[in-house]
């Protein structure tokens, strides 16, 4: 394995910068499976059959906290990744489990949500409407969720092995995916909550 | 050698059966909607045999030339990169091509989806088909009658029909007057025609259902209206009303025969046409008002056809 | 028993029966002829567990080959019960699940595979790599697609076949209508396959940008390589929203949401749409890498260069982009406005001008060439006009009203087969047959695939043209019968005769690989048919580490400049060679994708738990383990070499 | 503990949570809708170029062009999705 000392950790083999450029052509894929998403639900949106429509179920106050914590974490998954740059590994760690504890948090308030959503009549056999929210929602939800165990899977590797190009290499690959999580997020808390509550 | 024999007599049998003695379907239009799509075949057909000729012509000769047994055993084939001019005409011709078509094909739909050419100012007659496994029900709401199986049109005379269903997806086709729309559950298409010339035409559901399908026909007659409007009344004075009951019955999954009816079903079990056509159809309620007026929903129908004609 | 019951057929026929007892005794015959010739241990080591591009890429077409037969089978199925009019050789249940497993079967587990097949094989040996970027993910989409298409297979012996046509339209397909579990059957299929496309399509992607040899930039690849990428681009955009829509299926079967439902806000319209958003887009995933194929072997046979290879690769990127605008022209008849289908109308025709610079391209490649007619070209030549018939009749069937007439008819039927038989399956026979000495070191008996070839020519013009004209006479597809008053009896017999020969042409072509094994001889260099693309720079058949050296490259065609011009290609000396280990846990993970979709079919919940913890955990077990791949020394490389008759240099 | 925290990234952090805040006004503010929708598309799509520019390193590699394709490709195949659908389920049928 030829290690390239010119460039980033996370870039100096051959392999890692396959895998990296692997990963973004994965995140253009999740793209289309988000637009996916939001096609289904901009079309089902106003198709509440007896069920709930958006504005009588959503509140704005879980959906804010949620936005703060993910956009948070997304900084410090950021800030993460620029301490490995800088051979902090300490600091670095530090800030993974920042992030981690974060993306927890909101997994916590949305499992919270979802719970009101039930408590209000809005499950995913209630309408096309309910059910098409929770579908994505939920999809979302779930890629944080493997995010959080993927997330503390590397952060065990790189207490184990330090920074190595591999180690680095796996955390710079979740910080895209973390970030690609924050992005989506963006926008459903633009198209689907605001746009819902408008 | 073989190879373009096999095609050249492929091609000649196509085109004598085409044009043989006994019409297709879809090229004997008995109506001015299906004689648009009937025009529109044969345009694109014969604007598509030049591609393929052109594409055989360049291929026979390219074969029979530039064949290996041909050159001498010392050729080298020289190495040509492309060409601007000629890589011009080949994206040029095509887009002439595709342009043409495409004003052909506008055209053509927006005259397809408006009331027939030169009917614009008749009061069509409207019809409500719709379907359920593997049947169709015609209602005729200003006639008050309801047939399954079969269609009676007046020849001469716009004819709008309502389509949805009672369950799958179906297709509502008769290949001799127009193309086809589909019937959907949640929603009421529209599809205009005029028969020309009685006679009696294949109708089907062309949209596959299930184990049904293949039987899912029924039977159209054209006839002058004095005769259709006679038919009315015999109907009047000798069939059975539909109740809810009966037509329940009739919504069970088999195959009926012919079956005519006074009333119809509209009245109990109406169309799922709501506000904007029935597609945000959400509520049950909004479905409720619509079929009362439907005259007014069509008049303005046809007003905005019009608006789009011109 | 209770239990059991749930795994029986709903419409069980003699066939259906006689069926399970072939494939109890295949199984049996397989499982003790690898006992009796102790076998296990190399299929396990050599192939089950096997990174390497070259042997995923012929497991893909041996399945491929599989798949074809079954789906072939249900051709001639359907072919014979209409051959002649009220026929009751099938009944309506099962002619549809018939034509619908065809339909799947043909597409996703036939020409997807074998495209994906000869990707693999061609792909890294074209651009001078090792291996693919991702050899185990490589691995675990082969298996993936495996574990998808047993799935989808064993549906018809236990619990019942899909029966809502390919195309799968709810509200058809909802449990109201579609009451057997062959729709779960469907979804579940076509989702795991679907996964391991998806891998596929994003580890080629990488392999391409990433991995090609010194020299080798964008513009300098062979147009197979061109073809594979643009067509793993289509891929990687495509495949999420099948994923999302065979979701929102399955929510609807068994969780009871009401997505495609007819009441309370669900709308059945919504599937279509989805569907077509990616179908479309996947009929030029199978045509584009067809594309690749001809111009390889069009531009071979004519001893010349690819005329026009800007244009050629602008026309496909293009295509990929308009492949993504079109689908509204699969429902024209659902009742959007003039305006919509009009829109949708232009954009399908304007595909038709690519399309048409490549087949002028193709043209232009023979003018001035030296053609030799040898198996593949002569599909390839046949493809030319035959693929424009194809061709014209979508730029037909793009005139949204005209639409209106052919919808639903054969004369659809006809176009679509036009187009995939003649661009689709001719181009993978050709591919394999050009391939195969790169694959097995042997060459197939041109005489014999010459007689497979007219077989197949004549037999597919005469069972679809008839289609055409019986189309315009107003027949709808997925008849299972008609009445002798149609008229549609001579023509459809016809049909029958054409698909009978194709069979024929099938069983030829089977014929010729066991008679070639027997008797073509084995020393054939390692170029054979006088080629100009890299992969014929290496030996047949082609060593595990591809290249002895890393070859160095000036065009895309690399070995035509070695043999023409003088260009040497591979300037270093021979290195050790890393190369990816074996591993067991693609074929393991999806095995536990299998149970999980067989599972998930029969709401069989403890099932679903299990194996979805168990790949859960497969995939942590991944996260940890290290595996850096290992070397292969020089002497061994260069033991290798000398046995071929010295290294190519 | 400075060099842990580059001025990039938390302006962008600082940036990011604007833009919420301008997001959040379409909740507050009585607009009309074509406005409302207007804000909520820009604050959205800056927000995601923000994001994959200052987090994210989209362009720092030797493989930004193909990156940039895909997310290119990725997005306008998206737009297509969304914008074509509701042509085809909502808007052709008013």
């Amino acid at each position: 394995m030829k290690i390239d000392s010119t460039q980033h950790l996370e870039y100096s083999t051959e392999q890692n910068r396959i895998n990296i450029l692997g990963f973004w052509i994965f995140l253009g894929a999740e793209i289309m499976l988000f637009a996916t998403l939001f096609t289904s639900y901009f079309v089902y949106e106003d198709r509440i059959g007896n069920g709930p429509s958006g504005a009588e179920i959503f509140e704005i106050t879980p959906v804010l906290i949620e936005t703060i914590l993910l956009l948070t974490s997304s900084f410090t998954i950021g800030l993460a990744i620029h301490a490995m740059r800088i051979q902090r590994t300490k600091a670095m760690l530090g800030f993974f489990a920042i992030t981690l504890v974060l993306g927890a948090a909101f997994l916590g308030v949305e499992i919270y949500e979802f719970i009101h959503y039930y408590h209000v009549g809005a499950t995913l056999q209630t309408s096309a409407f309910t059910g098409i929210l929770l579908t994505t929602l939920g999809t979302h939800g779930a890629h944080v969720m493997f995010g959080l165990f993927w997330g503390i899977f590397i952060f065990i590797q790189i207490k184990k092995q330090g920074l190595t190009p591999q180690t680095a290499n796996k955390s710079f690959i979740f910080s895209l995916y973390w970030h690609f999580l924050d992005v989506m997020w963006i926008f459903i808390f633009s198209f689907i909550y605001l746009k819902g509550m408008m | 050698m073989k190879l373009k024999w096999t095609f050249l007599t492929i091609i000649i049998t196509i085109a004598t059966v085409l044009t043989g003695c006994e019409p297709l379907l879809v090229l004997d239009p008995k109506g001015p909607q299906a004689a648009t799509t009937a025009n529109v075949i044969w345009i694109s057909i014969i604007t598509m045999a030049i591609v393929v000729v052109v594409v055989l012509v360049m291929l026979t000769n390219m074969l029979f030339k530039y064949r290996a047994s041909k050159q001498p055993d010392d050729y080298e084939p020289p190495h040509i990169e492309g060409n601007k001019y000629v890589e011009g005409i080949i994206v040029g011709i095509p887009i002439l091509i595709v342009a043409f078509l495409s004003v052909v094909s506008i055209i053509s739909t927006y005259q397809v989806e408006a009331t027939p050419e030169g009917y614009e100012d008749q009061e069509p007659l409207v019809i409500y088909a719709s379907s359920s496994n593997w049947k169709w029900h015609f209602s005729y709401p200003e006639q008050d009658i309801e047939t399954v199986n079969y269609l009676f049109i007046p020849t001469n005379q716009a004819v709008e029909f309502r389509l949805y269903s009672h369950g799958t997806i179906t297709s509502f086709w008769i290949p001799q007057l127009a193309g086809q729309k589909y019937a959907m559950a949640d929603m009421v298409n529209t599809l205009h025609l005029a028969a020309e010339v009685p006679g009696d035409y294949m109708g089907r559901n062309a949209n596959f259902n299930g184990e049904g399908f293949a039987e899912n026909t029924f039977n159209v007659t054209a006839m002058p209206q004095t005769e259709f409007d006679q038919w009315v009344d015999d109907i009047h004075a000798t069939a059975d009303p539909l109740t809810e009951e009966t037509f329940n019955e009739l919504l069970e999954p088999g195959h009926l025969g012919q079956m005519t009816f006074t009333g119809t079903h509209l009245e109990f079990a109406p169309a799922p046409e709501g506000e904007n056509g029935g597609h945000h159809h959400g509520s049950p309620d909004d479905s409720e008002e619509e079929t009362h007026d439907h005259d007014d929903e069509h008049d303005s129908d046809s007003e905005e056809t019009e608006h789009e004609n011109h | 028993m209770e239990f059991f019951e749930r795994f029986a057929v709903p419409h069980p026929s003699p066939m259906i029966y006689a069926s399970m007892v072939a494939i109890g005794l295949v199984i049996i015959a397989i499982i003790a002829g690898l006992s009796y010739f102790k076998k296990w241990g190399y299929l396990w080591n050599e192939w089950l567990t096997t990174t390497d591009h070259k042997r995923i890429g012929i497991m893909y077409i041996i399945s491929a080959l599989l798949m074809l037969f079954r789906g072939g089978a249900d051709a001639v199925m359907m072919r014979l019960q209409t051959a002649v009019p009220e026929n009751t050789f099938l009944d309506a249940q099962h002619y549809n699940e018939v034509f619908t497993t065809h339909g799947v079967v043909m597409i996703i587990f036939m020409a997807m595979a074998f495209i994906i097949g000869l990707m693999n094989f061609v792909v890294p040996l074209q651009i001078g790599a090792r291996d693919v970027a991702f050899p185990r993910l490589n691995a675990l989409s082969f298996w993936l697609y495996f574990a998808g298409a047993m799935l989808f297979n064993i549906s018809f012996v236990i619990g019942g076949s899909p029966d809502a046509g390919w195309t799968n339209y709810y509200p058809l397909a909802s449990t109201d209508f579609s009451t057997s579990v062959g729709v779960n059957y469907y979804n579940w299929a076509l989702q795991i396959s679907g996964i391991g496309t998806l891998i596929s399509g994003i580890n080629f992607i990488a392999t391409i940008m990433k991995m090609r040899a010194p020299g080798m930039t964008l513009m300098k690849m062979p147009m197979f390589v061109w073809s594979a990428l643009i067509t793993n681009a289509i891929i990687v955009f495509a495949f999420p929203v099948l994923t999302i829509a065979l979701l929102m299926g399955t929510f609807d079967r068994q969780l009871g949401t009401f997505f495609f439902a007819t009441d309370n806000g669900g709308m059945d319209m919504m599937w279509a749409n989805l569907f077509w958003i990616w179908g479309h887009p996947e009929v030029y995933i199978l045509i584009l890498p067809a594309f690749g194929v001809y111009s390889q072997i069009i531009a071979t046979f004519s001893e010349r260069n690819l005329y026009g290879y800007t244009s050629m690769v602008a026309s496909m990127v293009v295509i990929s982009l308009l492949s993504f605008l079109v689908w509204v022209h699969h429902f024209f008849t659902m009742g959007q406005d003039a305006m919509t289908n009009s829109i949708f109308s232009i954009t399908t025709m304007a595909i038709a001008v690519p399309t048409g610079i490549k087949i002028f391209n193709w043209l232009l490649t023979m003018w001035k060439g030296k053609i030799r007619f040898t198996t593949p070209m002569l599909y390839s030549v046949a493809f030319i006009p035959l693929f424009t018939i194809g061709g014209v009749t979508g730029v037909m069937l793009a005139i949204a009203s005209a639409d209106y007439q052919y919808h639903n008819t054969m004369f659809l039927v006809a176009h679509f087969h036009n187009v995939i038989i003649p661009g689709v399956v001719f181009a993978m026979i050709a591919g394999l047959i050009y391939w195969w000495p790169k694959m097995f070191g042997f060459m197939l008996n041109e005489r014999i695939g010459k007689w497979a070839f007219w077989f197949i020519v004549v037999g597919f013009c005469l069972a679809f043209f008839p289609m055409y004209i019986t189309g315009l006479d107003g027949q709808a597809r997925r008849m299972y019968t008609y009445s002798e008053a149609t008229g549609f009896a001579p023509l459809s017999m016809l049909s029958f005769i054409g698909a009978a020969l194709l069979a024929v042409g099938f069983a030829i072509i089977v014929y010729n690989i066991y008679y070639s094994f027997r008797n073509s001889p084995r020393n054939i260099g390692s170029d054979p048919w006088n080629a100009r693309s890299l992969e014929w720079a290496t030996h047949n058949p082609v060593p595990e580490y591809n290249f002895a050296v890393t070859p160095e490259v000036v065009s895309s065609e690399a070995l035509w400049d070695a043999k023409k011009r003088g260009h040497k290609l591979f300037k270093n000396k021979i290195e050790k060679i890393h190369m990816p280990n074996n591993t067991g846990w693609p074929i393991i993970m999806a095995g536990l994708f299998f149970v999980f979709g067989f599972s998930f079919v029969f709401f069989i919940w403890s099932g679903v738990i299990i194996s979805g913890l168990a790949i859960l955990g497969c995939m942590a077990y991944r996260s940890f383990k290290q595996d850096d791949g290992r070397y292969i020394p020089v002497e061994e490389i260069k033991e290798t070499e000398d046995k071929f008759g010295g290294a190519n240099e | 503990m400075r060099e842990l925290f580059p001025m990039k990234q938390v302006n962008g952090f600082i940036f990011s949570l604007l833009l919420t805040v301008v997001a959040l006004s379409v909740y507050f503010l009585e607009m009309s809708f074509q406005l409302g929708m207007t804000i909520l598309i820009v604050t959205a799509f800056v927000q995601a170029g923000v994001q994959l520019i200052i987090f994210m390193h989209a362009g720092e590699g030797e493989d930004k062009n193909a990156i940039y394709t895909t997310l290119f490709y990725g997005g306008f195949l998206g737009l297509v999705t969304v914008l074509g659908s509701l042509l085809a389920m909502i808007w052709g049928y008013l």
